[in-house]
């Protein structure tokens, strides 16, 4: 009995750290706290463990969260069943849609970090001013030091949250890209476009002018 | 009404990209010349428009055409082991990065979306705030945290720099012309305080606050305390459109 | 059977809602947010009775938490019996955040340093007594000398653990007034910010005073 009990107080002591816990709680830190207060030692495996445990208990009783691993770190959330009945009481999800800009340039510093500013600008084509400044607002991205170019230029990191807000663990958690013939050949790749098409080759008043000295493999 | 349709586009790569992909062209042998014009033209229309967002537009067409005529060029340029270069080399690169990049946005968006389906417990859902208000909001600290709140020290320092005392006019209001005025206001079925008192000078807001204090305790009105916090809603009381003040009380008034 | 799946998904989106509410739920809100989903009536009552059910799972189960009813409204807590963990956590984990106020204030001397107390007070226009001195508890800041003027005050500058919390590896590191501007880029941002942004993180007029006494290395 005496083993059922204490591995109850730390299951729940474990539980009401994430709970109440504001970010994801990292494994280490819920051991650490709790072996503070009854001086006792614990890993980081035993959190593990118990969250394992709780997330079953959730499931078979019906609970709706779970425990997530996001950014590192152990944060409860709703499962994906009651969201529309969250959706419909906080009617803020078309507020937080981020914009195809910021989208752009955050996943060229996720993947290309740390990052200059001119960096980012030469990849997308155009002046990620704005939408910088907007990641930097949302706490996406940070500052994380200095290049070594001329002038030294601010280097641009992703932080914990961007890592929490997008579901991921760590970054090692983002998708490779797929190669470059996979990706022009899919269909799904920008089906918005093929609205825009008839939109905009309809009404082209200049047609292309086929250059005679252009090596043109089919049409002409 | 084409600048609706420029502003679906990204950027110059993202535009080129939509010719590329619309003409099922192989990229890494773009027909440049057919290319060059229509983006050209594309530009054309978005520099009637609007200057500023076609800069980087420009810049990207006057490079295609660049590349024309390096293409028309009868002899090719050799790199340093003799070897033809094709001046589209460099873009074809720069494209495919972005095509690269570009998808991972797509990726990042639907996480995103994904993630915020499940939504995480509530700030205000926690026995510390029972236990020990919070005295200060705190942040966990970057170095854009640090420069944020330096911006926020010069804010209040050039406001304070630059404060001129107006000599506000002196404003009172009775407590019962404003019971009047509540009232009146509340009778088509209720207002949030809020909004009655939106951008009014603060002895208004005191006056009118202790008018609807007043209201309420007569049962002239309702007070209706909802989801926000910070506010309350004054509903009226079926049939009481005026409170008879013939009694007693002096009339209360505050002034700036 | 039909019964107890209604019973159960009205309890999940009850037991969802009061979860991820940020203040405390009418029980009414919740019967209507319920309501415009599925389509259905349901009143206050049906929620209090759901409240009861899943408080009684919270029990039985050994959840840290339980639903409460404040303020008018219903949210959800953690049990009087984890608060040793929670506050164990949380207060270490206040000594992980800085507040608004040590921030600006160590904004002001990581730019001005070193710096006296009057400068920083001057500076952010309110007294940063309190500030500083738990930005010297921390570390962050360290005594560096004493300036010229009346009483020669105390001077401040940041320390070595400073730059390490925040990811720098040298004061040039920090982003410049130009950057800052760049950073903080709005309409709003006028000439007369920018101008005291110029001022504020020019170096102080004061220098620290060479002590004759003091084996200073370099400068003098």
């Amino acid at each position: 009995m005496e083993t059922v009990r204490t591995t109850d107080t730390f299951d729940q002591a474990v539980e009401a750290l994430i709970f109440a816990s504001d970010v994801p709680l990292r494994p280490e830190d819920v051991a650490r706290a709790y072996g503070e207060v009854t001086g006792t030692e614990h890993g980081a495996a035993e959190v593990e463990e118990a969250v394992g445990r709780l997330n079953a208990a959730y499931r078979t009783g019906g609970r709706a969260f779970r425990i997530q691993r996001w950014a590192g770190g152990l944060r409860m959330a709703t499962v994906e069943e009651v969201h529309p009945f969250v959706s419909a009481l906080f009617e803020d999800d078309a507020a937080k849609r981020l914009s195809r800009s910021l989208l752009e340039t955050l996943a060229v510093i996720a993947y290309k970090q740390p990052v200059t500013r001119p960096e980012v600008d030469h990849v997308r084509g155009v002046n990620s001013d704005y939408a910088l400044r907007q990641l930097l607002e949302r706490d996406f991205v940070t500052i994380a030091g200095r290049g070594e170019g001329i002038g030294r230029p601010l280097l641009y990191a992703t932080t914990d949250r961007f890592l929490e807000q997008f579901g991921l663990d760590a970054l090692d958690a983002l998708p490779t890209p797929r190669e470059i013939e996979d990706l022009l050949a899919d269909p799904a790749f920008n089906r918005e476009r093929a609205k825009l098409l008839a939109e905009m080759t309809a009404p082209s008043p200049i047609q292309p002018a086929p250059d005679s000295d252009d090596a043109e493999p089919d049409q002409s | 009404m084409h600048r609706v349709q420029l502003d679906q586009f990204e950027g110059p790569l993202d535009l080129l990209l939509f010719f590329i992909r619309r003409d099922e062209i192989d990229v890494h042998d773009i027909p440049i010349a057919r290319i060059a014009d229509e983006y050209l033209e594309a530009v054309r229309v978005l520099e009637h428009v609007d200057l500023d967002a076609a800069a980087d537009f420009i810049y990207t067409a006057a490079l295609l055409i660049q590349i024309k005529a390096r293409m028309l060029m009868p002899r090719p340029e050799l790199d340093d082991e003799g070897e033809p270069i094709d001046p589209r080399q460099e873009l074809v690169e720069r494209l495919i990065e972005y095509v690269r990049y570009k998808e991972a946005a797509g990726n990042l968006e639907g996480r995103f979306e994904a993630r915020h389906r499940l939504r995480t417990r509530g700030q205000a859902a926690d026995q510390r705030d029972e236990l020990a208000p919070p005295v200060e909001v705190t942040y966990r600290a970057t170095i854009f945290d640090l420069v944020a709140a330096l911006g926020a020290a010069v804010e209040r320092a050039a406001q304070q720099s630059e404060t001129v005392r107006h000599e506000v006019a002196r404003e009172s209001f009775a407590i019962d012309v404003q019971r009047a005025w509540v009232l009146s206001r509340v009778q088509g079925g209720g207002a949030s305080f809020g909004a009655l008192v939106a951008r009014r000078s603060k002895p208004f807001v005191i006056v009118t606050f202790l008018a609807v204090l007043d209201l309420a305790q007569r049962q002239a009105v309702r007070i209706v305390f909802g989801l926000d916090p910070e506010d309350f809603a004054v509903e009226p009381v079926a049939g009481v459109t005026s409170v008879d003040d013939a009694a007693d009380e002096p009339s209360f008034s505050a002034a700036a």
